[in-house]
């Protein structure tokens, strides 16, 4: 018999409602069902279910993310040493400073999520184990922890359990966070110098992103191209930003994944990535300044910043996306659309993935309110 | 909204805490997002409400008898009206650095719910002391909610209160920052979903378990 | 009630203008009797600000009432110019607007109004330049709607402090104005140090604006700023300015 | 003959499904009629306990309709009556007379198919009410019995719903040609148009029976393809023919056998499997036999889910199969936990999703009756609506009939859920979409139909 299995059925009395501690019984059952998942006896038809169930949902949200985050670690590490160390060193200084900021994420997230779940009597949602992770990835690694804890109780307090918790809030938590602290504390999340660990070999006014380069005359993509971020650099990651965003190779390999297994829709991406590669083009055509990012062309937008992490894990989280299938593509079209008018035309939040899926997520349920109506008009009626 | 049998206490009391404006009836939010990011605007925009809901009702409740039914929004309105502008230049010439901040809402108490509301609902059906304290009461319990928001925008976004930086310096050095959010107008918000929030909460304060 | 509607009508219509004569009457007063005091805040508001910019009270300062209508009134004379820069008598129609800061009846610096675009709404303020006519003296943002922390750094001392001493004019005497580098200005060539002041970090945009402000305003103002050049070299400024000493008059 | 073109199917392969000929099973010992499915039924009992009663001795009457009987599939002595919840009868359990040779049974005049051309709708509907055959009829779109005898627009007849646990066309209909064709005459009379449909794999073997004729149309070899109502809603041209009619084929042979003969037919074939004692196939005994006596002795920590494994229940041994269910799948049921559950690759997981190795390979899997997982909220994934035969959005179903509002739930088609199971299958989150909607249409039939 597994041992494990013996240290919980001899804790249970004492979680079970007469027991001392059933008051922490929301913690021991997600601990206790994380090791061992519940397999009931079926109560109604149909009495046969499918295998998958919301662990292995989430788990594999988690598994498409690892190579992303892992990436963002070793790149963390390389920004600080200009890439002038052994990989497992740069590795190693990359985790140093990532792993506390995840895990600060999910321990704050978790004292949230297990409180709510307690006062409210429900099982603590696997949601979160995405989110949580999530929020790390799309922060700068200067974060400072303290912002990262109060980020993620906002997070999960006034963007999902204020809505009634999982399954019914409108934002996407993470970015909900996000945003929180961008507003919150804009020196911690923006400038050139926050976006690469202080470091003695490099000085931090490198440490711009792509984004930010521009406007002062010029070709954008030339302009871009100096800055030291070629297509290439850009597309496989070695260069300062969000811990996650860098490597738009992994982003989409990850959402790749998720699209063959279908945890994630294949219509928010492929909408999403149609949005800015029809949108940036069309910028392109417009009479407009060259030196802005309103003529980068697509393959820049879709390969710089933080479009690639969003459009793969933030636009497709279920809850806070349209339920419809033509919604979905609309939604995405419509995310890739406002992350490049955003960066085309205002420039101060370059980042304009953000906001745009923040501002999508609202739309969500209207879009899928028309989209409803419209199935429901093309039905034979049957009333 | 009925008169009932309800004392002078209660009709002062219950605007400003059980039936608050803004927490229960959630009217005056416009202003309430706009002036409270400091404490200082958020007290003379309370004061300046008060005094309007204040004076109209009064006002309105002395003429309520003669006021013919068919005039009775434009009268109301007038009279509010006049406050309003007599009170922003009051403002203008006394308090000029609040007035500027508070820039155009001073003006628009006029279209503040609130003000017109207690006129409709209350000052034309009951006697003039309890319109006036009904306003008053009205105009407190916003006042109440503003200050009550502006503390917490005035503290965690600019480190102050009432302008004096309380937030020590050794906190700053060690890292701390000021919520910059709390200085926008959706911070407001917030402060006062989580308000309403914290007073349903309350037993015996909720709306909902009447 | 049992009037007719005719006789209710009428008590409508004699209500409706007894009210609206009452308010009137009551807002004309407080408008008419408060009216000084208004202007007078205003006025006092603007002095202060341009007292700021030329330097006669420090950016953190909070002088009483009376200081600051005494130091005005003894140290900054308004005057208007035309396009020509030359002054003009306010008579004439408007003109640009020109504070002179006199110490002595020697002319120690000029305030200029600013107002520029900003990232998120305007920014108004003014700079003031020595008499020579081409170093900055001073600086002062006193209305804006930039992002607290990042743009809103404009209206901090560090920021302002960077302006003193800078130059509109480079070697060759051409006009280049001054502008806010992205990042420091370390990084940039010997020659533009003179004419840029340290940007904010994370605020290109803010600083890009008002650099174009700057530049425009200025320009308007280049014809000031020459003749003020041309006499100061002849070290005649204060003395040939024989401009009849406006006062304010609102 | 008309193929359907493919919707929306369960795809994974499953084991253990029942194979090969009708097997001939001993005589029950007991038998019993169960009314089985209809929610809205109201009966009234017409016997007491240890009455003797004849094949096709009137048992139960519908209060609605006193004359719509349900009658007696045994002859002997009324052992029991069995109750549910709100005392409604659930089984009238019948000793048979102890001697096969001599059961008693009753007789009823024959009608030749002539004679049936010649009557009209209103005496058909009559003599199969007062034979007991009405309530085998049931109505869209809430399978109710029907309450008007105005005949039905559309009558469709599914000899195989594409669920493999279901028995094989073939065999029941072998020597019961003549029966068939009668009962479809009978549906003819009652209704504008018969469908017959039968999945492809199904026509060569009707070929050799010489019924490939009677097939109206073709379709998928998979679940739900051949659902009745997933055809009515394929088919369907305007919004009357959703108060058509289906019939359950083996039900149909019994209707043709019962007018032609004058004889209650007793003879069923059920789809057995996964019993420890028996192979996985036919087996041909007595309608309303008792569930032990064709599944066998079983261990602890097995269910038994009767009538389908997307749509049946889980009955035990001592129960009797219910009218019209023809399939009895015995499937492991305890309450487990998996050590790392979510996180092992999976290669024998049955899962409709592509997140166990399962989908790369080819193989059969087992089933079993528990839930794999805990019930969550709903996330909006949408897969529920990926798997709906009749292109509902379950999700978005469910979510308007929780606010207890009626509108929108039939705005967006409520009525056309046939029930298939597969949302509920499908859900990763565990809720129980299929019953929810199964509820709300009760609930629009008391509030609408049935005030």
């Amino acid at each position: 018999m597994n041992p494990l299995r013996k240290v919980f059925e001899k804790t249970d009395p004492y979680f079970k409602p007469p027991g001392q501690l059933s008051r922490f019984k929301g913690i021991y059952t997600a601990t206790r069902t994380f090791f061992f998942l519940p397999s009931k006896v079926t109560g109604m038809a149909p009495h046969v279910r499918d295998h998958i169930d919301l662990k292995r949902f989430m788990s594999f949200v988690i598994l498409a993310l690892l190579p992303v985050t892992l990436f963002g670690m070793f790149n963390v590490g390389y920004q600080y040493h200009n890439g002038a160390a052994g990989v497992f060193e740069m590795f190693y200084t990359g985790a140093r400073h990532v792993l506390p900021i995840i895990v600060v994420s999910y321990g704050v997230g978790f004292f949230w999520e297990i409180l709510f779940a307690t006062l409210r009597g429900h099982e603590v949602t696997e949601g979160f184990l995405v989110t949580g992770l999530l929020l790390p990835l799309t922060l700068p690694p200067t974060i400072p922890l303290w912002q990262v804890a109060l980020g993620i109780s906002f997070g999960v307090v006034m963007g999902k359990e204020v809505f009634g918790g999982t399954g019914r809030n409108l934002l996407n938590p993470a970015l909900t966070a996000r945003a929180f602290l961008f507003f919150s504390y804009p020196v911690s999340m923006s400038g050139n110098g926050v976006w690469r660990l202080p470091s003695p070999t490099v000085d931090a006014v490198g440490g711009a992103t792509a984004l930010s380069v521009g406007g002062t005359g010029g070709r954008i993509q030339e302009m871009v191209v100096d800055a030291g971020f070629s297509l290439e650099r850009l597309f496989f990651g070695l260069h300062p930003g969000s811990i996650g965003e860098t490597s738009a190779f992994l982003c989409f390999l990850g959402a790749l994944f998720l699209m063959v297994t279908r945890v994630a829709s294949f219509r928010i991406i492929i909408g999403g990535i149609v949005g800015v590669v029809v949108t940036a083009w069309g910028f392109l055509y417009l009479p407009g300044p060259t030196d802005t990012w309103f003529s980068a062309g697509p393959l820049f937008h879709l390969f710089s910043g933080g479009f690639a992490l969003g459009i793969s894990f933030m636009a497709t989280d279920p809850v806070s996306a349209p339920g419809t299938d033509s919604g979905r593509w609309i939604y995405g079209f419509l995310i890739g659309f406002f992350t490049v008018l955003l960066r085309a035309v205002n420039p101060a939040y370059v980042e304009g993935v953000m906001l745009s899926i923040l501002f999508m997520n609202i739309f969500a349920p209207l879009i899928d309110h028309i989209s409803l109506k419209i199935t429901a008009g093309r039905r034979i009626p049957n009333v | 909204m009925s008169n009932g049998n309800l004392t002078l206490k209660e009709t002062f009391f219950r605007g400003i805490w059980k039936e608050n404006p803004v927490a229960y009836q959630v009217l005056g939010i416009c202003s309430a997002l706009a002036v409270t990011v400091q404490m200082k605007t958020a007290i003379v925009m309370g004061i300046a409400l008060t005094l309007v809901t204040g004076a109209s009702n009064l006002i309105i409740s002395l003429l309520r008898k003669q006021i013919p039914p068919t005039i009775r929004i434009i009268v109301e309105l007038t009279v509010i009206a006049s406050l309003v502008i007599v009170i922003d230049q009051v403002l203008q010439a006394f308090l000029y650095d609040i007035s500027k901040q508070l820039s155009v809402f001073v003006g628009l108490i006029i279209t503040n719910c609130i003000v017109l509301g207690r006129a409709e609902a209350f000052a034309l059906a009951n006697p003039p002391l309890p319109s006036l304290l009904d306003g008053l009461g009205n105009g407190l319990g916003y006042s109440l909610v503003l200050v009550a928001v502006a503390v917490v925008r005035e503290l965690l976004g600019s480190g102050k209160l009432m302008g004096i930086a309380v937030v020590p310096q050794v906190w700053l050095e060690a890292g701390y920052a000021h919520m910059g959010l709390m200085t926008l107008a959706p911070g407001a918000f917030f402060i006062i979903g989580l308000l309403v929030w914290l007073k349903n909460s309350l037993p015996g304060a909720s709306h909902e378990q009447k | 009630m049992s009037e007719s509607p005719r006789a209710k009508r009428i008590h409508a219509v004699k209500f409706a203008l007894l009210v609206s004569v009452v308010c009137c009457l009551l807002i004309t007063g407080a408008s008419t009797g408060l009216s000084p005091l208004q202007q007078a805040n205003k006025r006092l508001d603007r002095q202060k600000n341009i007292l700021k910019a030329a330097g006669i009270i420090t950016p953190d300062g909070t002088p009483s009432r009376i200081q600051i209508q005494a130091l005005f009134q003894e140290k900054i004379e308004t005057v208007a110019v035309d396009d020509a820069g030359n002054f003009m008598d306010p008579s004439q129609g408007q003109g640009l607007s020109l504070y002179l800061y006199r110490e002595k009846k020697i002319l120690k610096a000029y305030v200029i109004p600013i107002e520029s675009r900003g990232l998120w709404g305007k920014i108004k303020g003014y700079i003031a330049f020595e008499r020579d006519g081409k170093t900055v003296a001073g600086f002062t943002v006193y209305s804006h709607s930039e992002t607290p922390g990042l743009g809103g750094e404009i209206e901090k001392a560090w920021f302002q402090k960077n302006f003193i001493g800078k130059k509109i004019y480079n070697a060759q005497n051409e006009f280049v104005s001054v502008s806010i580098a992205k990042g420091g200005i370390a990084a940039l060539p010997e020659t533009e140090q003179a004419h840029s002041v340290d940007g904010i970090s994370g605020a290109t945009l803010t600083g890009r604006y008002l650099t174009q402000g700057l530049k425009e305003n200025l320009k308007q103002y280049e014809s000031v700023s020459v003749k003020l050049r041309q006499a100061y070299q002849k070290k005649t400024v204060g003395n040939d300015m024989t401009t009849p000493p406006i006062k304010e008059t609102n | 003959m008309k193929p359907l073109k493919p919707g929306k199917t369960f795809q994974s392969k499953i084991n253990g499904v029942p194979q090969g000929q009708a097997t001939l099973l001993e005589r029950p010992k007991t038998v019993a009629l169960v009314p089985g499915a209809s929610p809205f039924v109201k009966l009234k009992l017409l016997v007491g306990e240890n009455d003797t009663v004849s094949v096709g001795t009137p048992l139960l009457q519908d209060k609605r309709d006193p004359k719509v009987l349900f009658l007696s599939p045994g002859g002997g002595r009324v052992a029991a009556i069995r109750r549910g919840a709100r005392r409604v009868v659930q089984e009238v359990v019948i000793d048979l007379a102890d001697d096969g040779a001599h059961e008693p049974a009753l007789s009823f005049a024959p009608i030749s198919p002539k004679a049936l051309k010649a009557m009209s709708r209103m005496e058909v509907v009559n003599v199969l009410k007062l034979r007991g055959i009405w309530p085998l009829i049931r109505q869209f779109p809430f399978m109710d019995i029907p309450q008007e005898s105005n005949g039905f627009p559309m009558a469709v007849v599914s000899l195989h719903s594409g669920e493999r646990f279901n028995p094989v066309p073939s065999l029941f209909l072998k020597d019961q040609q003549a029966a068939f064709l009668h009962g479809l005459t009978v549906l003819q009379n009652l209704a504008d148009r018969v469908v017959v449909t039968a999945p492809r794999s199904a026509m060569a073997p009707l070929k050799a029976l010489g019924l490939a004729e009677q097939v109206t149309h073709v379709v998928q070899d998979a679940y739900p393809a051949g659902d009745p109502g997933v055809i009515l809603y394929q088919i369907r041209k305007s919004a009357a023919e959703n108060a058509s009619c289906t019939m359950d084929p083996q039900e149909l042979i019994a209707m043709g056998h019962l007018l032609s003969t004058g004889n209650v037919q007793c003879r069923r074939i059920y789809a057995v499997s996964g019993t420890p004692t028996r192979p996985a196939s036919h087996y041909q005994t007595r309608t309303g036999t008792p569930v032990s006596h064709l599944v066998g002795p079983l261990k602890q920590g097995k269910g038994i889910v009767t009538g389908g494994v997307f749509t049946g229940t889980i009955t035990s041994g001592d129960a009797h199969m219910g009218m019209g269910i023809t399939t009895a799948t015995v499937l492991d049921g305890v309450d487990t936990d998996a050590f790392f559950g979510f996180a092992w690759p999976g290669r024998r997981l049955l899962s409709e999703s592509r997140t166990f190795l399962s989908c790369l390979e080819s193989g059969s899997l087992g089933m079993d009756v528990t839930l794999h997982g805990e019930e969550r909220a709903c996330i909006n994934c949408g897969w529920c609506d990926k798997k709906c035969p009749v292109d509902l959005l379950p999700q978005f179903i469910m979510k308007a009939a929780s606010t207890g509002e009626m509108e929108e739930p039939l705005a967006l088609g409520l009525l056309d859920c046939t029930g298939c199971g597969l949302c509920t299958f499908v859900c990763p989150s565990k809720i129980d979409l299929a019953g929810i909607l199964a509820l709300s249409k009760q609930t629009c039939y008391r509030e609408r139909v049935m005030p």
